[in-house]
């Protein structure tokens, strides 16, 4: 039987978003208790690998105005994007950038002290806020050093959430396991908000940090909500060789070229005006189209790659503006940007598609909200701009934690605990995963499946390719990969390393049957067999429902205020 | 007492030892190493008031610095209130005694008193 | 908990010069010094109050320290005072934040500032000094 | 852990170099004491430590502990003793090591879960005791604040203590730390010192305040070992010198 402990608020996640909703809710009531839920100590998650910046519109006083910021996140979107949420984010994030600042946080400065921002792809203004080239550290560390102002918020640090629980209608608690002891716990709570980032690691070759694997969506998506655009992957143009290590937009920011083997900036030849400081989306189909077309270059690993040179910038700038690069590069390359030129090349790095909420972060379950990458507000549409994702993180953050403190102070009745969903789980998990019985390596399967990804749905994806790769998933599926190994019950990651893989297969299999399903080419998704934006057919969110055999997928209508659709170009 | 406080004294002992141990140990060497030790020597300079007064000052400041020293390191290897305690406690008895024990030796050779 | 649960490096750890360069030499010579110094002191106070006993009670003592193994010990302890009492300034100096450096952005490789030739030299110096003044030490008590 | 993408047929793999990884394996609830099991591993210029380890737990044994999630030293996960001295695992490189054997254990002053995964509890509650964060009254922003301005000459102070992973090496180095299990130890110190340097704050007493008891900023001795393994270059011992100047009233 299951260890039983009880909070009021349980936040699921432990990145900028998890950590800002927690603060918002201590701030609004110190008497609620909230616990954070993370697989990974607290302040490691995966948020703190964040690197260029947070888009923030500071200098109306400059020239810039939240409705170019509006503006360019809806553009940028391809138009997918909700354009009311849009804006609320753009309306919100100035604020939420000086509370981080009045919290500690160490942006760079200008001359003058006014927080200091820098160019950043998509926009038509310098207004990526930044703090060397570690923003996300930074921010997490503000955060966390921030909660330990709170006597009312818990940390349960390394604990693997398994699933949510439910009475049909509302929350009621969430079952999960202490990794360190190995004990299986349900936590009873009357308010849940999910922040469990990002799922880049379904592909092999990602930015992300290893545990961003997609555990958190596929819990909600298994307690019956629906995980909506989850065919759009966005692809950073510039992931480090060999190591696949993100090289921030920020270094093109400064000033960084893209060149091709003629030694172009070939950029110049597919977005004109905003040159390497195009969307990501452009900037990688670009890379690519040049690799396939022989004007790449070959890394000593055997891969096609392109050259991003920093070296015009200066030993001096780069130290000062972008040193954790400059770290990356020379420890994990053996490359000095003040000195050679780097090997880059289109790397998974941002999911734009998470858990369908409202503009407010609410689910479709009562008592349940989503913020940050695990979210899908649609607010990024099929192509989030660079460094505002963060800024979601922030906002949606801080705004569930206000209402999730709302519904809970509104107190309810309570309805009897759902016994039989707490054993129903324990026997998904132990029965059917730690004590499975198989003779394949699931960490080969896993491998072989971020593989597939990346080999079918890339940058370029065709009907072709993704029919392959939905065939290939659902065969590696059938293995008998369900097992583990390690038997003893105090730290195994190997138990939690085959959730997650049991995990991957539920999603991969949604992006691509979205991906399938999407026959036009819009942001970061783009079809060779279908190369153009089709509004008339595909203007309308996926979205995905869980049934034991295959997903049940939908649309859903896209909110458009005050910009109509128009063909997108830089 | 505040460990700053302690701390502080520390360092202040030591500093103003500095300069009169210097003062000390040239006498030795000054006299030549040898001569320095003969007994009227000693005796002598036990008569002196200032330097026995000198040498009082040595004793207790080299008492407090060493046997805070010795505090210190101790406090360090093992922990525990009733340890920590003692240590505290003990490190102040021993640094006491020694100081009663070298001051008995100044005082009386100085006067002359209970001398053989 | 035992030193085993928590797993700390214990003594051997503390006092185990070899893994981080000169820094931590000096750290372990302070404490030797240190308690050396204290042992010395104790039995000096003791040694001397045998004067008590007159002439002849100081004479015995004289005889029983005035031996080769007594200079021996005697150049040690000069030796262990100059050292503390060299490298005691430096770790003052250190521990009020002089010498140690200023804040600033570090650039990777990362080297810190903290540990810089100043101290370096203060800690060689220290060690080279004790060297120096037990020589002399020595050749003043052989000497005669 | 290929990472690489894996369009790599014409990969040029010429001599693969192989190096012994030894990997310290004990489980506290189960064995009486730490025994060490050796692989073979396979290594290119770039292989970094937590790559070789990550390569065992995939091939050979599922059941190493470790802790491990960016990869790219950010995270401050990864932290285990690598041939004797305290390092992140995802910031070193096999070819760095200039060994032929790699010998990894859990790091030292942590009390140890399982294998190379160390408790931090204690690291978390002193980081906490400091009050690592900005004491000022208008830390909550009102409606029409702004930032605060502060030169970069200012943001200069303290930016290199914010690097700070709380990845524990410096406490596992530290010679106090090797027998004192309350020294408040260098992470927590540096950190005070954070945010004492930094011109928006205005807490240094009450943090002065914390650290002056037995156990605390007193019992460094300013040893430097934390500033030599810092993976991130905070050079904790010259931030609590720093702090100390203050105490002492060198620096005011
Ligand atoms: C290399 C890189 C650089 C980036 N740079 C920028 C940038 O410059 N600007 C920008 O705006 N955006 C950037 N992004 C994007 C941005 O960093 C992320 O979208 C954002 O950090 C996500 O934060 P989060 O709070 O949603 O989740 P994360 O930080 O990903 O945290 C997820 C949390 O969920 C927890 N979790 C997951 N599953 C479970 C489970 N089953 N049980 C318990 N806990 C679980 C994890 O432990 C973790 O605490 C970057 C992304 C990458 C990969
Ligand atoms: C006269 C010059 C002296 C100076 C300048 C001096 C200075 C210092 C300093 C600064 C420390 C603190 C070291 C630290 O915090 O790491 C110290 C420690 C110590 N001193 Fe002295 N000292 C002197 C003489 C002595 C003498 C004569 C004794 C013996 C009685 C002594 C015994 C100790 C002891 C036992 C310690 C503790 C060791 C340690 O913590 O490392 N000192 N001294
Ligand atoms: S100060 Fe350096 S070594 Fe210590 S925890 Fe922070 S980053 Fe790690
Ligand atoms: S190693 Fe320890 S003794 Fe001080 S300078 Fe660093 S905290
Ligand atoms: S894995 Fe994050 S620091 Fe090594």
């Amino acid at each position: 039987m299951a260890e039983s402990i009880e909070f009021d608020l349980i936040i699921c996640g432990s990145g900028l978003a998890g950590l800002r909703a927690a603060i918002e809710a201590a701030t609004k009531s110190s008497k609620i208790k909230i616990g954070i839920v993370s697989k990974v100590q607290v302040m490691r998650s995966h948020s703190v690998s964040a690197e260029g910046g947070t888009a923030a519109v500071l200098f109306e006083d400059e020239g810039d105005t939240i409705e170019s910021h509006i503006y360019d996140t809806i553009k940028g979107s391809d138009f997918l994007a909700d354009q009311d949420v849009a804006e609320r984010l753009c309306v919100e994030i100035p604020k939420q950038v000086y509370q981080l600042d009045h919290w500690g946080m160490p942006w760079s400065r200008r001359d003058d002290g006014r927080i200091a921002q820098r160019n950043f792809g998509g926009y038509s203004f310098p207004r990526a806020t930044y703090a060397s080239d570690k923003v996300g550290f930074f921010e997490m560390q503000t955060l966390y050093d921030t909660c330990q102002k709170f006597e009312n918020i818990e940390y349960l640090n390394e604990w693997f959430a398994t699933s949510i629980i439910h009475d049909g209608k509302r929350f009621m608690g969430i079952t999960a396991i202490e990794l360190s002891s190995g004990t299986f716990y349900t936590i009873k709570g009357k308010a849940l908000i999910i922040a469990t980032g990002g799922a880049g690691r379904l592909y092999s070759f990602s930015t992300y940090a290893l545990s961003s694997t997609p555990d958190g969506l596929d819990m909600a998506f298994r307690a019956g909500m629906a995980l909506k655009d989850m065919e759009f992957v966005q692809f950073h143009p510039t992931g480090i060789l060999p190591s696949g290590i993100l090289i921030t937009e920020g270094a093109r920011g400064e000033g960084g070229y893209l060149l091709n083997n003629k030694g172009e900036r070939f950029m110049k030849n597919y977005a004109a005006g905003k040159m390497e400081l195009a969307p990501r989306d452009i900037v990688s189909r670009a890379m690519m189209t040049e690799m396939s077309e022989g004007r790449g270059f070959k890394h000593e690993t055997g891969v096609d790659c392109m050259k991003l040179d920093l070296r015009h910038i200066g030993d001096e700038k780069i130290k000062e503006k972008l040193g954790g690069i400059r770290e990356i590069s020379i420890k994990f390359s053996g490359l000095d940007p003040a000195i050679d030129v780097l090997d880059v090349r289109p790397v998974c790095h941002y999911m734009m598609g998470g858990i369908h909420t409202d503009i407010n972060g609410a689910t479709e379950l009562q008592g349940v909200w989503a913020a940050g990458e695990a979210a899908c507000n649609s607010v990024h549409g099929s192509n989030r701009l660079g460094a505002n994702s963060t800024s979601e993180c922030i906002v949606w953050g801080r705004i569930t934690g206000e209402l999730a403190v709302n519904y809970i102070e509104k107190g309810f009745q309570s309805t009897s605990w759902p016994h039989h969903l707490v054993g129903a789980e324990e026997t998904r998990i132990y029965d059917g995963i730690f004590r499975g019985n198989g003779d394949v390596n699931p960490y080969e399967i896993r491998q072989e499946l971020t593989d597939t990804m990346n080999e079918k749905a890339y940058v370029f994806r065709n009907e072709e390719n993704l029919i392959a790769g939905l065939k290939k998933i659902r065969q590696l599926k059938k293995e008998t990969w369900k097992h583990v190994d390690d038997k003893a019950k105090e730290y195994n990651t190997n138990f939690s390393n085959v959730m997650e893989l049991d995990s991957m297969f539920r999603v991969a299999e949604i992006v691509l049957i979205g991906a399938i399903n999407r026959k036009e080419s819009r942001g970061a998704h783009a079809r060779t067999d279908y190369t153009k934006r089709d509004d008339a057919n595909f203007l309308h969110h996926t979205l995905a429902y869980y049934d034991s055999k295959e997903p049940i997928m939908k649309t859903h209508p896209v909110t458009i205020t005050k910009y109509k659709p128009v063909e997108r170009k830089y | 007492m505040r460990e700053s406080i302690i701390m502080k004294i520390h360092y202040g002992t030591a500093l103003a030892a500095v300069a009169l141990v210097a003062v000390h140990i040239l006498m030795r060497l000054t006299q030549g190493f040898s001569e320095s030790l003969q007994y009227d020597s000693v005796i002598a300079n036990y008569k002196f008031l200032p330097y026995a007064g000198m040498l009082e000052i040595i004793l207790i400041l080299l008492s407090i610095h060493g046997f805070n020293g010795l505090r210190v390191i101790l406090l360090e290897l093992k922990q525990g209130r009733t340890y920590e305690k003692a240590v505290s406690y003990g490190c102040v008895a021993a640094m006491i005694a020694l100081i009663t024990y070298g001051t008995r030796t100044i005082i009386m050779v100085n006067t002359g008193l209970g001398m053989m | 908990m035992t030193n085993q649960d928590e797993h700390k490096e214990g003594i051997g750890g503390m006092i185990n010069p070899r893994r981080y360069g000169i820094e931590r030499v000096a750290y372990l010579l302070m404490r030797l010094s240190g308690l050396g110094l204290l042992a010395y002191f104790i039995g000096h106070i003791y040694e001397t109050s045998s004067i008590l006993k007159g002439q002849i009670g100081w004479n015995e003592f004289l005889e029983l320290t005035q031996t080769n193994e007594g200079h021996i010990i005697l150049a040690i302890v000069i030796a262990m005072c100059v050292f503390h009492t060299v490298n005691g300034i430096r770790v003052m100096l250190g521990q009020g934040g002089v010498g140690v450096g200023k804040p600033a952005r570090p650039d990777y490789p990362y080297i810190p500032a903290s540990q810089n030739v100043r101290h370096k030299m203060g800690i060689y110096s220290a060690i080279i000094l004790a060297a120096i003044a037990m020589m002399y030490g020595l050749a003043v008590m052989f000497g005669e | 852990m290929a990472q690489i993408p894996i369009i790599t047929e014409a990969s040029t793999t010429p001599s693969p170099k192989v190096i012994t990884l030894r990997i310290a394996r004990y489980n506290p609830q189960h064995d009486s004491n730490k025994k060490f099991m050796e692989f073979n591993i396979p290594y290119e210029r770039w292989t970094t430590v937590l790559e070789a380890i990550l390569e065992v737990k995939k091939y050979f044994d599922h059941s190493v502990a470790v802790r491990y999630s960016c990869r790219q030293a950010t995270c401050g996960s990864c932290g285990m003793i690598i041939n004797g001295k305290p390092r992140l695992a995802c910031f070193t490189k096999i070819s760095e090591l200039n060994s032929n054997v790699v010998t990894v254990e859990p790091m030292n002053n942590f009390p140890v879960i399982r294998d190379l995964a160390v408790k931090f509890e204690r690291l978390f509650n002193t980081h906490h005791k400091v009050k690592p964060y900005l004491i000022h009254d208008d830390s909550e922003i009102t409606t029409d604040s702004k930032e605060f301005l502060q030169s970069p000459k200012e943001l200069e102070k303290y930016i290199q203590f914010s690097n700070c992973i709380k990845c524990g090496l410096c406490n596992s180095a530290c010679p106090t730390m090797a027998t004192d299990s309350l020294f408040v130890g260098p992470q927590a110190l540096a950190q005070a010192y954070r945010y004492v340097a930094d011109s928006r704050d205005k807490g240094k007493d009450t943090r002065l305040k914390i650290i002056d008891e037995s156990h605390g900023i007193w019992r460094c001795h300013f040893a430097g070992s934390c500033s030599q393994v810092c993976p991130k270059g905070v050079d904790p011992a010259m931030g609590i010198q720093l702090l100390r100047g203050y105490m002492l009233g060198f620096r005011s």
